[in-house]
């Protein structure tokens, strides 16, 4: 499926708007997707904590509001064993996937994510994060976040989300 | 049988013996069985988000604020009533072994009153899986047909003949989602090219026509696909509040002259839609109910909200405004002459208010996990 | 399975002892089954109520005080749409079972409790309520409450538990 | 493919364009592998009682108090780990459309670094279903041979042969339960007459003979069936606090003397065991850790408590007492030479004790959601 994947990244080029009120929005986020209360976990932040804050990539990928995650609507694959980019242990990774716009506060430049879904596994249920800012209807799937991704991996259960930089919107 | 041992036993006896009175009678083991759905009978989909494997639809009566039962189901399984109130349909995805293994997706039919499994169709494994919305599972000819959207990621709709208990079809939708009944024998789905693609079925279940209806500008404002349905017209909004109606039960569909949920001023604070199911339509009382929220922002399109935007449909005022206790993300009102608003909130817990005065009448408190809608007769 | 059903619960005769402790133990109830804490939900106990308090039978059956309970491990169905003797719709009752003795405090008789599970069914999760009061080791399995007894019925997947009288314990 | 429209682009694109410096590079996907596990690598058994359709073994590192992955597994599945630390088995039940349909029960293996299975065996249709023990599914003849115990009621245990990948026998274990491993090729289980019945197997996992142990006097005491284990002897507590401890893997299995966990002035203030899994040994510490209530009762024997006890194993003696900050439910100790108390509490928490120290380092919170004990290599 990596040519479909391929050419699905490429066929959008949506810019994420940011506003003062992402914090608020990351705050929301644990609210928001499925209509109820999930607590968003902070067991392994310390443990994390050495991945983030890279040089040119600022903030907490354990953190909802990682510049990352403007359009993620799922689990975040970094308190579940995975990485920004890697599946968990056993989560086979979607190569289909949705792709979000979103501005790294560090240069300023626009970069396309690929929101992969990890799937073979239940559901991780740590760190729950919706961030809709580029999110569009149904009928314009690639840029929409409440389809199960799964849909590229050999099974649909869903595990978790990475989010990986697949290029800059130039 | 071993002889099993006696703890604490012989003084309890001895006190008991000697008592005097009736005792209670020996009672059989029995199984409930639920009266005919009345049209407040509600049913919660419930994704189950933190396992996600399989999920429920939970039922409940909102008057009395008694749970009736539940039913469970597969992965992110959609589900629809029939007209006649006898079966609660869903689309299921199950895997052999729990989350993995072999995939069989099957369209089941329960039964409202026993919540027991009548019958099941395997459909094509390839029904789309999302947070779970209304309009793709759906009947058409008065419940004959039943149709399942399709994401692979092309996009179809599977048609399954009820009666035969057959899958009769699979029509492409390219470019378009979903499955709103459109007539008799006819579906529409919505596009991203802002079309609506009207498919007409024959006896059969077979495609025995398309038409595209220009509905909205994509490159103007993009409409949420959630869409409120009362007569014939489905009533879609878009992300700054402008509610696009439809006439798809004509014999020659219709767009509606658009209008606005906020006044100019409202616009100015940002007043928008927001929410999963965020439009609910009474027809008795002839009136929208909309979830809005204040400060909106690009992105706040599925945030919840305590605010409910009561319209006229006729006159497309704003009539009234209900606050809700909790934030809500999903509404339903029910199709009776004595409706009910009903308000799913993002704690799990299922709000009932007096869809014509917008009286609380309570709230059933963690009656669900993760429920994107729910559904009434 | 009727005849197994009748054979195993006249195999035992275990008297729950009562202590002043049942109230505590009640409100501990909620945090004991698989130890975690979940919540014991009062919605229709209004509209239960109604079969409660019955001359000679007191309490709240959708309470975990209530007398019949005292050895009782699962999800109440009186919350579920059951009743104290009856499954929810379509939850398939296992006819085998495991008993309690408990004292009714109307008449001060020990009654012998038939805790029949309801299967066929994901959990219910409504009213989870453990009282071990006449709760033996698994060895001992007619009085064990840690089995899943759906093994009665045609599924081994649980929704959740009745208590009705099958007898006096003469 | 259509073309997306695009919001908000222009202004955004254009600040972007002109700003200069290196970019980040694309990321390619990938996948996680665990390292070899280490002595401390923890497998939490969690039933996910608010469904119980299926659950799931979670694996964390308590040192670095970090989520490490999940196997999903079937409903109520017991798990047990190989000795080379390369195998996590375990006992699923699946239903072929979520909690009803064809019953499939299966031992499958699954890597503990790739957390991916490995091969299954479908095993007899009737594995015990409770709240899981770690005593249900254990192997002997260096992993050889895999037991897992069956209740219909009737009692019996499966054994499969893991090389052949094949089941090779069931044996009838009538008035008994439970498989403890129990010499190279035999297994103990425990009665409810009082006796051990001792079972040993050929080669080829037949029954190749049988005994009696007397153990204890169930008129006198009844023994909670979830023991601790070190150098062949089982420890077992009774609902008054008395050790049990028996030999199981001398050629001649021997009772040891009992002892009690409370002194009589403890046991005048009804100081008792209570939780799941509420013993646990650290070989290297020579210490038993017990879980213990005061103010006991008939019935208090699966109240979780916040008070560890540790006893000396060689003296009895109660060398140290550890408070917890949660209410334990279950024990574990690692079997290495530094060695960790882990204990699970009631909220869903591992909490990580020095075993020597008894110093809280941590607590690992909302890790599970229902589980009942936990594994250790």
């Amino acid at each position: 499926m990596r040519f479909l994947d391929h050419m699905f990244e490429r066929s959008t080029r949506l810019v994420a708007a940011r506003t003062s009120r992402r914090s608020a929005l990351a705050r929301l986020g644990t609210l928001l997707v499925g209509g109820s209360l999930l607590p968003l976990l902070p067991i392994d932040r310390v443990a994390r904590a050495a991945e983030a804050g890279k040089s040119g990539d600022p903030g907490d990928p354990t953190a909802c509001d990682y510049w990352r995650y403007c359009a993620i609507d799922g689990y975040l694959c970094t308190c579940c064993g995975g990485t920004i980019n890697t599946c968990p242990p056993g989560a086979e990774p979607s190569a289909v996937t949705w792709v979000g716009t979103c501005r790294n506060p560090a240069d300023g430049k626009d970069y396309i994510i690929a929101y992969n879904d990890c799937c073979g596994k239940g559901a991780c249920n740590r760190c729950l994060c919706n961030r809709n800012e580029s999110d569009e209807p149904m009928y314009r799937p690639f840029a929409n976040n409440d389809i199960n991704w799964c849909l590229g991996a050999k099974h649909m259960s869903y595990n978790c989300t990475v989010a990986r930089i697949s290029g800059v919107a130039k | 049988m071993r002889k099993l041992g006696l703890l604490c036993t012989a003084a309890s006896l001895a006190a008991a013996s000697w008592m005097a009175g009736a005792t209670l009678p020996e009672e059989p083991l029995g199984q409930e069985k639920l009266s005919e759905p009345d049209p407040h009978r509600s049913y919660i989909v419930d994704m189950e988000f933190d396992s996600l494997v399989v999920g429920r639809v939970t039922v409940v009566d909102p008057d009395k604020m008694q749970y009736l039962g539940m039913v469970t189901v597969g992965l992110g399984a959609p589900a629809t009533l029939s007209k006649d109130r006898k079966i609660l349909y869903t689309a299921d995805t199950f895997y052999s072994r729990g989350a993995r293994g072999q995939r069989t997706d099957v369209l089941t039919a329960h039964d409202t009153t026993t919540l027991a499994p009548l019958w099941e169709v395997e459909i094509p494994p390839k029904r789309a899986s999302n947070i779970a919305e209304r309009y793709q599972l759906t009947l058409i000819d008065d419940d004959r047909l039943a149709l399942i959207y399709n994401f692979t990621p092309a996009t179809s709709v599977t048609v399954v003949d009820t009666q035969k208990k057959a899958v009769v079809g699979e029509i492409d939708i390219p470019g378009c989602a979903l499955n709103y009944p459109a007539g008799q024998r006819r579906f529409a789905s919505i596009c991203g090219d802002g079309n609506l693609l009207l498919v007409s079925l024959d006896e059969n279940g077979k495609e025995s026509g398309r038409q595209r209806l220009p509905f909205f500008d994509p490159n103007k404002e993009l409409l949420l696909e959630r869409a409120a349905f009362k007569d014939g017209v489905y009533y879609f909004v878009s992300y700054l509040g402008r509610v696009h109606a439809v006439d798809l039960f004509a014999e020659q569909p219709k767009v509606l002259e658009p209008w606005s949920l906020v006044s100019e001023t409202e616009a100015k604070k940002n007043w928008r839609p927001g929410g999963w199911e965020m439009l609910a339509i009474s027809p008795a009382a002839d009136r929208l109910y909309a979830l809005m929220h204040a400060d909106g922002y690009q992105g706040s399109h599925k945030d919840p909200s305590t605010n409910v935007w009561v319209f006229d449909l006729k006159s497309h005022k704003k009539v009234a405004t209900i606050e809700s206790p909790k934030p809500l993300w999903s509404l339903r009102a029910t199709q009776d002459e004595q409706p009910l608003l009903l308000g799913l909130d993002i704690e799990g817990g299922l709000n009932v208010f007096d869809a014509r005065s917008g009286q609380h009448k309570g709230t059933m408190e963690g009656i669900a996990k993760t429920a994107p809608y729910l559904l009434t007769h």
